[in-house]
């Protein structure tokens, strides 16, 4: 037999990860599970060697047309590895500290993380569907992980709830995908669509419904609204997670299906999206402007910058694809720094979150406060970060294709963006600390480690950006 | 019998289940309705497949069962855990977190 | 006689599912669910998926509606949604969402031309409902999801353990 | 001697600089060494330089002296350069001279003052200011001299700086002198775009030898906006109608100030820069019959306040008013040599009288009030003979100085063809002679009514300041002998044969030759009228004093409108000022700033606050108004899709 | 001597210098005092270089360092400098301006010091970077990256209103510069997508080998004006200035108004004209409009503001007004009097916003009410402050004068009842900052505390001297200034003259010709 198997080591380490942790689980100590949490990122590393093992093939698919082996699933593995070996990192100390710590958290953000490259790399709308699903169990669960906790349980609720209601959408969508063209594999509703000439309605229907799931997991308006509770009510490190993960995640499946199974409909998503990414945007910044839980106000951000990624999957080109996949990473990066940042600061019960409790921290903790301010710089696109080259090359995506209104729209909201950021920095530099504040607690080195590395990352991302960006536009569909 | 008729039937029931969602306050109850989504899509599945003549439209109900029960595992061990922490199925009451 | 089974079927399951949002207590919900799962069970057999009307009603009706059961007995039997609806205003919003959903969906999907989709791969001439042809489609084409969802399994089990298991 | 005009500007710079940084330190005796040294030098320099001159064939006296270019950018160069013709050569010794002599009478009057080192810092940057003005080469270095006395005529004017109607009136003077320098700036960049260039030497020639581009306009045409553009500059300047305000009030200034600045040079600056575009006015009849007209309803004018005012300061700022408005009618009429020549008389008289009133103030510690003086003649005999030997000068009695200067305007308007200029100047000298003469007679004679405080330390002025009284009393009694009209037949005019190469470029026009009978017998009619004044102001206020109040309750209306100087400054004030303070204030600040735009702008970010508020609303925590807003989102897709399609 | 990549030398000095204070350790001030002045002053040394071996016979770009930047399959974007005419002094500005700033807050600055010099060094790389660079990103990369330390300098380090302020003035400019964003991204892919490099895209649109229609061209020059005319700032955009100048402290309002008005403006010169010629000369008279709105409008307002820094604000409104003017007035004089009056600005005002953190830093209030009668405590400061108020009223023989008469010269070939009403700015100028001299300075010392008020010592004459000896040398001999632009400023006179024919909407042949030669209009 040709099966092929080599393309899932990754996946295969991350699962028999998985299952060794809940092996071990029983007979841990309930002060060692961090070494549970090692050993997940150890697993993330071993996979990640996987992957660069066999990274030089060239495009094929395997297991007839399900599991596509090519530069974007290989890009999009990469980058799922790295955030979940970050937050398994930011976790443990978290997790100790709300005594949630268990096993089963990191062997759930290992299984997540094999169900976004699923996504990543799915070939076939039933494997992207199951995909999905695993992602989303697993981080259901992990929302509601402090159990106690009713934010925690209000979050994994409504996460759970709207979830699966927005899968049923998907679903439907792709049964009448189904229907009209006889298939559910990409590359053959292609090139039937394009053989068709004139498209079944069903299948724009469908398409539609495909858009409201996909919709929901990159939380697009108005798919938008469990994003804020869930974020904020999702311990922190899961939020982290969870603004970056299965974004990414979502957004890898959305242009995959687009770009390899509806291309001939380009002409109808872009119209539709145009409008989405506007309502994304603008929503997102608008109730940013009004948040005081800063949890919740990344939230509204997330929210914003799925609209900014869409503005990249608009112009339907190799640039705006490639500026999409860039854009990710940069996100990724400053995102899950500024959350960093944000966990590392918070106290017990995660509390400490809001603006106020940011008052005076440029003094009281300096490195943090500049590392968060230039993240937050970063996620404002100011240059010299990661974030201005990301949104440079999106735009200028859009404007390639003529899309300038929406490029204009885009620019304004980052104005109002930077409203909000800078907010942030006005609390910790621009007033004085009230009297009697505990002094935040110093971050633990490994933390501290990643958001130096992110630090320099999102510089070297804004000053010297060809190797990503040449990267990004290699790894885009065709 | 036309494969429009189960089409409808279909997209009938899957709208009942989505009305539902809305409708119903209880957390159980919402599960209900979301299972009846599934379902109605199942029904298209097994349609199409017939129509069409094609194995693969059943293929996908035994996925969507499977992912049905998996999420009514879960579901239901959320609703164990808010039945517990704040003693109500209602969704209504679960809204500390807003704006 | 089979326009007869599907109206028969398909109006038990209508009604039935029409009962599921109607009926105030969740229990008889359930069950009007359960009876609207074996309604749609009746119309695979008519639409000669006799596996997959079996599996219906053993897994589906049998298996994970009971555990709906258990659950609704577990936590409040025969509760009723105590007080008045706060969000009325959305119950008749939703209600008119579904009218117009309803009235977009109807037309395409009356137009839904079946001869000109597409049969490509795997037609099955002589009737599709064999578990023959089932399996081998299930294990040749779709192995990966099949492999894979096993996953998903693991991780529903691993969350509802790690959310329902009482406190240690 | 020719070679280092240069020098002579920059004596008085380098006095300034001297005085105005390390004056602080520096003894008063180094400070008046320093101030009247340099001035002093630069005098004996300017007379060389015009020895020099004037040892050089007539058509030869233009001398163009080029430094460095100032600016240039494109066409528009102006270098710093130095003219030295018969015209400023007259300006430069009148300046330098004069101004030297103020200098010295400075040392005496100023001796306790506090802020000495400043006072002749000011005075020297004025007179390094006033020097280039004259002697630029070209329009715009003469605006930098133009603005630089501007600016030291502020400073001394606020010299007192903690007194508020100093500090008033020595903005007043800038803002409105401001008002005028924009006319003149206007009038330049006419200019540069008529002619291309911004040399004087360069326009004029232009002006002379191109007559098919500049003929004698007979309408408004460039020259004449050239010219209007001029003159504006000049009524700020020389405080013609309307923008005189400013003079009376700068009297705030020491009144050394008064006479070296706002009677003997600075304020005639304006005359000399008309005369100095001689070329352009002559060709533009109706910018002439302009200047003509302002400046003799200007002097008319300010000799009516003049009539009553009792500041014995403000008496003479509007007699110097009316007499620059003499020597615009002169330049008006097209006698510009006049002009100069009651230019140069004025300063010697003026100054004396300015000097002379300031020994009086200086006498009665302070005083200025002419009611609160009287009786003065023994008190301060030489300060009395001086002075009234100005009065003399200035009423135009033969054989001082100022006859022969008024005397030659006047016969030139009716000469000239101005009949009206002519009358209107015979009335105003009556008034000059009456004005002057009360004044004296108030100061002088009569009863003291002076305090006893006053009286006590009532003395005659240091001979620092009584030589530079006799010096120019000399000058004032002989001063008009260089140019001697042509009835007395004592030779030729030589102060207009001297003066002609600076006005050989301007067009002369051809005048009916009059008899020198007619010219004596207006000369007679002129000295009557002088006559006339004095005798009435002899018989108000030396015979019958009281008679001077029962003259003012008789035409009481008449007299309060003289008295408050014809509501010009409320006027001013309530038409200009408040207007422009208050609508600045209310509607553009207030309303337009803080309200419109700024409203705007605040107005947008409130909105996105309050669309914030509103949308956050929306997100009420209720999961299934989330799953509403989702299967809404589903219907919108779905009906997008169909729609767009 | 020739220096290798002088440009990056002098644009980068400053940042390097802070990286290296953010080593010194926090309690050590007066090293880290000493080390922020010593490297603005090696800036300043270095920047002297520049205009020393300037060549200023060519028109072009000198000292070009152009190295490629950002390589990928789709973008190129150099790290292209350069300097000509225009920008070379006002790098000059911004060298000799910071070691001043820098001096200044020596003691006002107390609390968090080391930030403070470090915000204020990557500034002044910032200032340099925008006046140097020639690639379009790179441009803006610097334009905004300079917004973020002159946002702390606002907040952290302003009044009591600061934050307002510096919200209001971050989001006021980026809201303009970011369309210019978009512009610049639009412009390079119609130039076909190659390049962002300024030199490159100018002479295609001069060869004619890019032809942009006319209403893109209206936009694309429409989207870098707002960016600019908010910087400038431009009435009815200028609102922002009076807050971010009242609460700046005195460094950040030095160089907020000495250099960073000025970016608007060059930008005008570097972008606007040269690349949207046709669109420049269809705007020129609304632009001159606002420009003279702008002029009166923000003399008046000065003229009646309480608060001293408010004043100088509201000034600046008036004076970049004229600038404005100037250069849309595509005249010699014009263009090389806006570039002489960015200098005779950032001087001037320059030093009128150190005078008012002077007497703040003595009296913690600026008021105008508050004071009167100072020049008898402070005659020193009072003389000063004078000479910076003639220069800023463009008293003849200090620098103002030679920028203001340029720039009116040049309307007036244009247009003489713009040149007429700009004028009228020369009075109220007057007006305004005379009152307000009269009412700090002169007078009676009606207010106590104003009697014992020190007057300015060592340092602080320090600082002024060498802004009042500038101010006397472009004012007594500005040729050599007025020199090394010409050449620059042709380059773009020429690129708008010959832009578009008659049919441009805008009297072009009028420019031509020199309108006295045919008689008056």
């Amino acid at each position: 037999m040709g099966i092929e198997y080599s393309p899932l080591i990754p996946q295969l380490v991350l699962v028999l990860a998985g299952m060794l942790i809940m092996l071990l689980e029983p007979f841990t100590a309930p002060e060692r599970k961090s070494r549970l949490g090692q050993i997940a990122i150890v697993a993330t590393a071993v996979a990640a060697y996987g992957l660069k093992l066999q990274s030089n093939h060239r495009p094929h698919a395997i297991f007839h047309g399900m599991f596509l082996v090519d530069a974007y699933t290989y890009f999009f593995q990469w980058l799922f590895l790295v955030i979940t070996g970050i937050s398994a990192l930011l976790s443990m100390r978290f997790n100790e500290r709300e005594s949630i710590n268990r096993g089963e958290y990191y062997a759930l953000l290992l299984f997540a993380c094999s169900g976004m490259s699923l996504m990543a790399a799915s070939g076939d709308l039933i494997l992207t569907f199951i995909g999905i699903e695993i992602l989303s169990i697993a981080t259901y669960i992990l929302a509601g992980f402090k159990r106690d906790d009713v934010r925690s349980n209000e979050a994994s609720l409504k996460y759970f709830l709207l979830g699966s209601f927005a899968t049923a959408f998907l679903l439907y969508g792709i049964a009448l995908i189904y229907g009209s063209t006889g298939t559910t594999n990409y590359l053959a509703i292609r090139q039937l669509a394009s053989l068709q000439g004139s498209v079944q309605v069903t299948t724009l229907i469908g398409m539609g419904l495909l858009l409201v799931g996909f919709g929901f997991k990159v939380a697009l308006v108005p798919f938008h609204a469990w994003a804020p509770d869930v974020y904020e009510g999702a311990p922190s490190p899961v939020t982290a997670f969870m603004t970056v993960g299965p974004k990414a995640a979502g957004f890898a499946a959305l242009v995959r299906v687009l770009v390899q199974a509806l291309p001939g409909l380009g002409r109808d998503w872009t119209s539709i999206l145009w409008i989405v990414a506007i309502l994304t945007m603008t929503l997102g910044n608008v109730v940013a402007v009004r948040q005081t839980n800063v949890k919740r106000m990344l939230a509204y951000s997330a929210i914003a910058h799925a609209g900014y990624v869409l503005v990249g999957i608009v112009a339907n080109s190799r640039t705006g694809f490639g500026a999409v996949l860039f854009y990710l990473v940069v996100y990724t990066v400053m995102n899950l720094g500024a959350f960093c940042i944000v966990v590392s600061l918070s106290h017990k019960g995660d509390a400490r979150v809001y603006l106020d409790n940011y008052t005076g921290l440029g003094r009281k903790a300096p490195f943090a406060a500049a590392a968060l301010s230039l993240f937050l710089i970063s996620l404002a696109g100011i240059p010299l970060t990661g974030g201005f080259i990301g949104k440079f090359y999106l735009f200028s995506a859009a404007i390639q294709k003529g899309y300038i209104g929406l490029a204009i729209i885009a620019v304004l909201n980052s104005v109002l963006s930077v409203f909000y950021y800078f907010r942030l920095m006005v609390i910790m530099y621009m007033r004085e600390p009230p009297e009697g504040q505990p002094d935040p607690d110093p971050i633990s080195p490994p933390v501290m480690a990643i958001v130096a590395i992110g630090v320099v990352g999102i510089l070297w991302l804004g000053i010297n950006p060809a190797m990503i960006l040449n990267l990004a536009a290699n790894s885009t569909l065709p | 019998m036309d494969i429009v008729h189960y089409l409808i039937l279909s997209a009938l029931l899957f709208i009942i289940g989505a009305v539902g969602v809305i409708f119903k306050r209880n957390v159980i109850s919402i599960f209900l309705c979301i299972e009846l989504m599934l379902n109605a899509v199942n029904l298209s599945f097994v349609a199409f497949s017939s129509f069409l003549s094609q194995v693969h439209g059943q293929v996908f109900v035994f996925f969507v069962m499977v992912v049905a029960a998996a999420e009514a595992a879960v579901g239901l061990a959320i609703t164990i855990v808010l039945q517990r922490n704040r003693g109500t199925l209602s969704v209504d009451d679960a809204d500390i977190m807003k704006w | 006689m089979e326009k007869f089974l599907f109206y028969l079927f398909g109006g038990i399951a209508l009604l039935a599912a029409i009962n599921v949002v109607a009926l105030r207590r969740v229990f008889y919900s359930a069950i009007s669910l359960i009876i609207c799962l074996c309604a749609l069970s009746g119309l695979y057999m008519l639409l000669a998926a006799p596996f997959i009307a079996a599996v219906q009603v053993i897994v589906y009706a049998g298996a994970i509606m009971v555990l709906f059961l258990f659950v609704i007995m577990l936590l409040d039997p025969f509760s009723a949604s105590t007080g008045q609806d706060k969000k009325r205003l959305l119950s008749y919003a939703a209600i008119l969402l579904g009218i117009v959903a309803l009235s977009l969906l109807y037309p395409i999907l009356k137009a839904y031309d079946l001869a000109s989709a597409p049969r490509n791969a795997g037609i099955v001439p002589g009737g599709t409902g064999s578990v023959r042809h089932l399996g081998e489609v299930l294990f040749n084409d779709y192995l990966l999801p099949f492999e894979v969802i096993s996953v998903l399994i693991l991780v529903a089990i691993i969350g509802t353990v790690v959310l329902a298991k009482r406190r240690a | 001697m020719i070679d280092f005009i240069w020098i002579i500007p920059l004596l008085p710079l380098a006095g300034a600089a001297v005085n105005g940084l390390l004056g602080k330190r520096l003894p008063k005796a180094v400070i008046s060494l320093v101030a009247c040294g340099t001035s002093g030098m630069a005098f004996l320099i300017a007379i060389g330089a015009v020895m020099d001159l004037l040892g050089r064939a007539p058509d030869e006296r233009h001398i163009l002296r080029t430094f460095y270019t100032w600016i240039a950018s494109g066409d528009f160069v102006a270098r710093a350069e130095f003219l030295l013709d018969p015209l400023s050569a007259v300006m430069l010794l009148v300046v330098t001279g004069v101004g030297f002599v103020i200098h010295i009478y400075s040392i005496g009057y100023m001796h306790a003052e506090n802020g000495y080192y400043r006072f002749f810092a000011y005075m020297n940057l004025f007179l390094f200011s006033m020097l280039i003005l004259i002697l630029s080469g070209n329009f715009l270095l003469m605006f930098v001299g133009w603005e630089g006395v501007g600016l030291c005529s502020y400073l001394l004017i606020g010299y007192y700086f903690e007194k508020r109607s100093a500090g008033d009136a020595g903005k007043k003077a800038f803002i409105v002198n401001r008002i005028g320098d924009v006319g003149f700036v206007l009038g330049i960049f006419l200019i540069f775009a008529t002619f291309n260039s911004l040399d004087f030497a360069e326009v004029f020639r232009q002006i002379a030898t191109e007559t098919h581009r500049f003929p004698v306009e007979s309408g408004v045409g460039i020259l004449t906006a050239i010219g209007l553009l001029l003159f504006v500059g000049a009524t700020g300047k020389s405080a013609q109608l309307p923008l005189y305000v400013w003079l009376p009030d700068a009297m705030e200034g020491p009144t050394p100030v008064s006479a070296l600045i706002h009677a003997a040079t600075m304020v005639t600056a304006g005359v000399y820069m008309v005369v100095r575009c001689s070329p352009i006015f002559s060709r533009a009849p109706i910018a002439l019959a302009v200047v003509a007209a302002i400046g003799i309803v200007t002097a008319l004018f300010a000799a009516t306040i003049g009539l009553v005012q009792s500041d014995i300061k403000r008496v003479l700022a509007y007699s110097t008013v009316s007499q620059l408005g003499y020597m615009f009618a002169a330049a008006g009429v097209g006698a510009f040599s006049a002009g100069i020549f009651h230019l140069m008389t004025h300063a010697f008289f003026k100054a004396l009288l300015f000097l002379g009133a300031g020994s009086v103030i200086h006498a009665l510690g302070g005083e200025q009030d002419l009611t609160r003086m009287g009786g003065m003649r023994k008190y301060i005999p030489v300060t009395h003979a001086t002075m009234f030997t100005a009065a003399l000068a200035i009423s135009g009695i033969f054989p001082l100085a100022g006859f022969f200067s008024k005397d030659e305007i006047l016969w030139s308007a009716w000469a000239h063809g101005h009949p009206i200029v002519w009358l209107v100047g015979l009335i105003t000298a009556g008034m000059t002679a009456f004005y002057m003469f009360r004044l004296m007679f108030l100061a002088f004679h009569g009863q003291e009514r002076f305090s006893d405080e006053a009286r006590h330390h009532l003395h005659e002025s240091p001979p620092s300041m009584t030589m530079p009284l006799i010096l120019l009393a000399v000058l004032s009694i002989v001063g008009g002998l260089v140019g001697l009209p042509a009835w007395l037949n004592l030779g030729s005019n030589r102060f207009f044969k001297f003066m002609e190469p600076s006005l050989a470029l301007a067009y002369q026009p051809e005048h009916e030759e009059l008899s020198h009978g007619l010219e004596l017998g207006f000369a007679g009619i002129s000295v009557l009228v002088a006559i006339i004044g004095i005798w009435i102001a002899y018989g108000i206020y030396v015979k019958r004093p009281q008679s001077a109040e029962a003259l003012a309750t008789r035409t009481k209306g008449l007299y309060r409108l003289l008295l408050r100087k014809y509501y010009v400054d409320e006027l001013y004030d309530r038409v200009f000022v408040n207007p422009t303070v208050t609508g600045s204030r209310e509607t553009l600040w207030k309303g337009i700033d803080m309200q419109i735009i700024d409203g705007t702008v605040n107005g947008v970010g409130r909105a996105i606050m309050a669309s914030a508020g509103l949308l956050k609303g929306v997100q009420n925590g209720h999961v299934r108004s989330y799953a509403a807003w989702i299967f809404l989102g589903a219907v919108a897709v779905l009906f997008g899709l169909l729609m767009l399609r | 001597m020739e220096i290798r990549n002088i440009l990056s030398l002098v644009t980068y000095l400053p940042a390097a210098a802070a990286i290296l204070l953010l080593l010194v350790p926090r309690r050590a001030e007066n090293a880290i005092r000493r080390c922020a002045l010593l490297a603005s002053l090696a800036t300043f040394v270095l920047s002297l270089y520049l205009a020393y071996h300037f060549d200023a016979a060519n028109g072009g770009m000198q000292y070009v360092e152009n190295v490629p930047w950002i390589r990928t399959a789709t973008y190129r974007v150099g790290h292209h400098l350069g300097i000509d005419g225009i920008s070379l002094f006002l790098v000059i500005l911004t060298t000799f301006l910071t070691p001043l700033a820098i001096l200044s807050s020596w003691q006002s600055i107390t609390k968090r010091l080391k930030p403070y010099m470090i915000s204020l060094l990557v500034l002044e790389t910032g200032m340099i970077g925008v006046f140097c660079a020639l690639d379009l990103v790179l441009f803006y990369v610097f334009w905004e990256v300079m917004l973020i330390p002159m946002y702390f300098l606002i907040g952290i380090w302003g009044g009591t209103n600061r934050i307002y302020a510096a919200v209001k003035f971050i989001l006021y400019t980026m809201a303009g510069s970011l369309l210019m964003l978009l512009a610049i991204i639009y412009l390079f892919f119609v130039s076909g997508g190659t390049t962002f490099d300024l030199v490159e895209i100018t002479q295609f649109l001069a060869s004619g080998s890019l032809q942009l229609s006319r209403r893109e061209e209206f936009w694309l020059f429409m989207a870098f004006l707002v960016a600019f005319a908010i910087k400038v700032p431009l009435f009815p955009f200028h609102t922002w200035l009076p807050d971010a100048h009242v609460e700046a402290p005195t460094a950040g309002s030095v160089i907020l108004a000495g250099v960073l008005l000025k970016m608007g403006t060059y930008g005008l010169l570097r972008f606007c004209l040269p690349l949207f010629p046709g669109a420049a000369l269809a705007a020129a008279p609304s632009l001159s409009i606002l420009a003279l709105i702008g002029i009166i409008y923000g003399a008046l307002v000065a003229m009646v503001q309480p608060d001293l820094k408010k004043l100088v604000a509201y000034s600046s409104v008036s004076h970049m007004g004229l600038v404005v003017l100037g250069i849309f007035a595509f005249t010699t004089q014009g263009l090389a009097g806006s570039t002489v009056q960015m200098l005779n600005h950032g001087l001037s005002t320059g030093a009128l916003f150190l005078l008012v953190g002077m007497i703040y830093d003595r009296r913690h209030t600026r008021m105008i009410s508050d004071f009167g009668g100072l020049a008898h405590a402070s005659p020193v400061l009072a003389s000063m402050f004078l000479v910076v108020t003639l220069s800023s009223i463009g008293l003849p023989g200090l620098n103002g004068f030679v920028g203001e008469i340029l720039v009116l010269a040049g309307t007036f070939m244009q247009n003489r009842t713009y040149a007429a009403i700009a004028a009228l700015g020369m009075i109220l100028g007057a007006v305004y900052m005379l009152w307000m001299y009269q009412r700090v300075f002169l007078g009676k010392v009606t207010n106590p505390e104003n009697a014992q008020m020190k007057d300015i010592g060592l340092r602080e004459r320090l600082i002024l001297l060498p802004i009042l000896a500038a101010m006397l040398w472009i004012g007594v001999y500005s040729a050599p200034f007025l020199r090394r632009m010409d050449a620059s400023l042709q380059v773009v006179q020429q690129r708008v003259l010959h832009a578009r024919g008659p049919e441009g909407g805008f009297r072009v042949e009028q420019l031509r010709a020199f309108p006295g030669r045919e008689g008056s209009r």
